[in-house]
């Protein structure tokens, strides 16, 4: 390492080292609630005040669907542009060739192992509305179990499971239709009745006619139309997460990289 | 008890941080990374943000350290 | 009654998981090679991370009730989860590294350069 | 009486995450720094689960289910890739 590079090197640390004293200089002392987040907690799970509630006793779940709708259906979108890009540029004609994997060893346990962590995920993403986790977390989860066949079995053993790139990507885009239907059916709703209803609003306010708690008798269970979005998203990022291991561990031929497809 | 975890875990981040930068096997580099997501996903977990904990167990522990080895099978191991 | 039992087998399991666990990373700290390294982790690992998450399922539905049965379950698909795969990640390691010809150790007899020849 | 030795169990499952860090900095080549890895993420997901019991919310088990489920796959493809690295393919 050479004394330019030692330079560099020591003053990036020195720069950040006084960006974070500063920020570290302006941050509250503990017990301060900023006036946003006054307005989070008072608005969310609040039985005295139910006008402006979103009815979900998950903090989170109430700011990221009632005040951030918008904001995790453009998180998805773009989640799913990059997937696509990177489709485009390294996707040839994929050979799911059967090769042997690991030990038998690895492989028995691996084919134990993948009911097992499926399930799991459908419950983290199901039982979100009370537990921490959610859509993503669930979607990284399943995008293990197929991680995991890829590793310690073969790709080639992927058609086994029913399980292709084109499917992938099938499974991915209805996941993302789930989505933007469920925020869409309101203003579709207003539209032909002529009544007042919200898009990406759950709670049930008393001067819109259409929410979606009352209207599918869940108005005690959960906040709001959660489930499906989640399961929406769950699908989304588990497939996506599967077609990028799935293009980067493709062996590489004789024939050049990206560029010219048929 | 959570204050001192908390530290510990902070002093172990900065001296993996330094054997990241340090060594010359890259592969080596990159399973120190996961083991620095791990603590900081138990920092999160210890600051109860729980969701954000599982986001850095997915995200930073195993997502990035497997893409990470992939990449590296295209590339030599060993830095200059 | 039986709520004060299964605190009691609980912690019992706990603080036996906590001293495998020192036991098992005192090892890992003082043996010589790797290949004498797996066994201390394997006491570690099984011992020192199974059993007390088996005391903390019966820990948290001693303490908690009926309200802790989540813990109580999750703690046991995690110890049932890591029963299964720890051995076998702990195999795929060590099969690369006798692939790789590392150090043996102190060893009088080695099994697996003889099924090589 | 239980509250004591829930601290001691904690305080014990930190002093050997620490005896495991060492291993993990000075250990010779890589396999030793997986298995020091291994030994320190399921020590860090008891005393997920136990801080769980203390603090008394019962759903923030689910992280460390999550924490042993990544551990496997990047224990699997770093193995992978030591095997590929000696066969030559």
């Amino acid at each position: 390492m050479s004394l330019k590079d030692s330079i560099i090197g020591i003053s990036f640390v020195a720069l950040m080292t006084a960006i974070l004293i500063y920020a570290f200089l302006g941050y509250p002392e503990v017990g301060f609630v900023r006036p946003l987040g006054e307005f989070y907690l008072y608005n969310t799970f609040n039985f005295n005040e139910q006008g402006w509630w979103s009815a979900s006793p998950n903090a989170v779940t109430g700011v990221l669907w009632d005040y951030r709708g918008y904001d995790t259906l453009y998180e998805t979108m773009v989640f799913y542009v990059g997937i696509v890009a990177i489709a485009l540029f390294f996707e040839k004609e994929s050979s799911l060739r059967r090769t042997s994997g690991m030990t038998v060893i690895v492989r028995a346990t691996t084919k134990l192992v993948f009911v097992f962590i499926l399930t799991s995920a459908m419950a983290i993403t199901i039982f979100s509305v009370k537990t921490p986790g959610g859509g993503f977390q669930g979607g990284s989860i399943m995008a293990i179990a197929y991680i995991a066949i890829i590793i310690a079995l073969s790709r080639g053993f992927l058609p086994e499971l029913r399980m292709d790139l084109s499917k992938a990507h099938l499974i991915k885009i209805f996941g993302l239709i789930l989505i933007f239907s469920l925020t869409v059916i309101p203003v579709a709703y207003s539209l032909a009745s002529g009544t007042v209803a919200y898009a990406l609003q759950n709670q049930p306010k008393p001067w819109s006619e259409f929410g979606y708690p009352t209207f599918l008798g869940l108005y005690s269970l959960s906040g709001g139309m959660v489930i499906p979005i989640q399961v929406g998203e769950l699908v989304h990022v588990g497939m996506g997460f599967t077609i990028m291991f799935l293009i980067l561990t493709e062996r590489e031929g004789k024939k050049e990289l990206g560029g010219k497809r048929s | 008890m959570m204050e001192l975890i908390v530290n510990l875990l902070l002093a172990s981040c900065v001296m993996l941080t330094a054997a990241i930068v340090y060594t010359k096997d890259l592969l080596l580099a990159v399973v120190l990374s996961g083991a620095e997501g791990v603590m900081v996903a138990v920092i999160f977990y210890l600051l109860l943000a729980p969701d954000i904990a599982l986001v850095q167990v997915a995200a930073g522990v195993g997502i990035s350290t497997a893409f990470f080895i992939v990449g590296l099978r295209k590339l030599r191991r060993h830095e200059e | 009654m039986v709520n004060e039992l299964l605190e009691i087998i609980g912690i019992f399991l706990v603080v036996l998981g906590g001293l495998l666990n020192i036991i098992g990373s005192i090892g890992m700290l003082r043996f010589p090679s790797y290949f004498l390294r797996i066994h201390a982790a394997t006491v570690a690992v099984i011992g020192g991370s199974v059993v007390p998450l088996v005391g903390i399922a019966f820990l948290s539905y001693g303490i908690h009730g009926s309200e802790g049965v989540v813990t109580s379950l999750g703690a046991l698909g995690t110890a049932a989860f890591i029963f299964i795969t720890a051995p076998v990640s702990s195999h795929a390691i060590s099969r690369a590294a006798a692939r790789m010809r590392m150090p043996r150790g102190p060893l009088t007899h080695d099994h697996l350069e003889e099924d090589g020849k | 009486m239980i509250d004591l030795l829930l601290n001691v169990a904690i305080s014990m499952f930190v002093l050997s995450i620490v005896f495991s860090l060492y291993r993990m900095i000075r250990g010779p080549t890589v396999p030793d720094r997986m298995l020091a890895l291994d030994v320190i993420s399921y020590g860090l997901a008891v005393v997920m689960g136990l801080i769980a019991i203390v603090s008394g919310s019962p759903y923030l088990i689910v992280i460390s289910f999550s924490l042993a489920l990544w551990f496997f796959i990047g224990a699997l493809y770093v193995a992978r890739y030591l095997e590929g690295e000696e066969i030559g393919e």
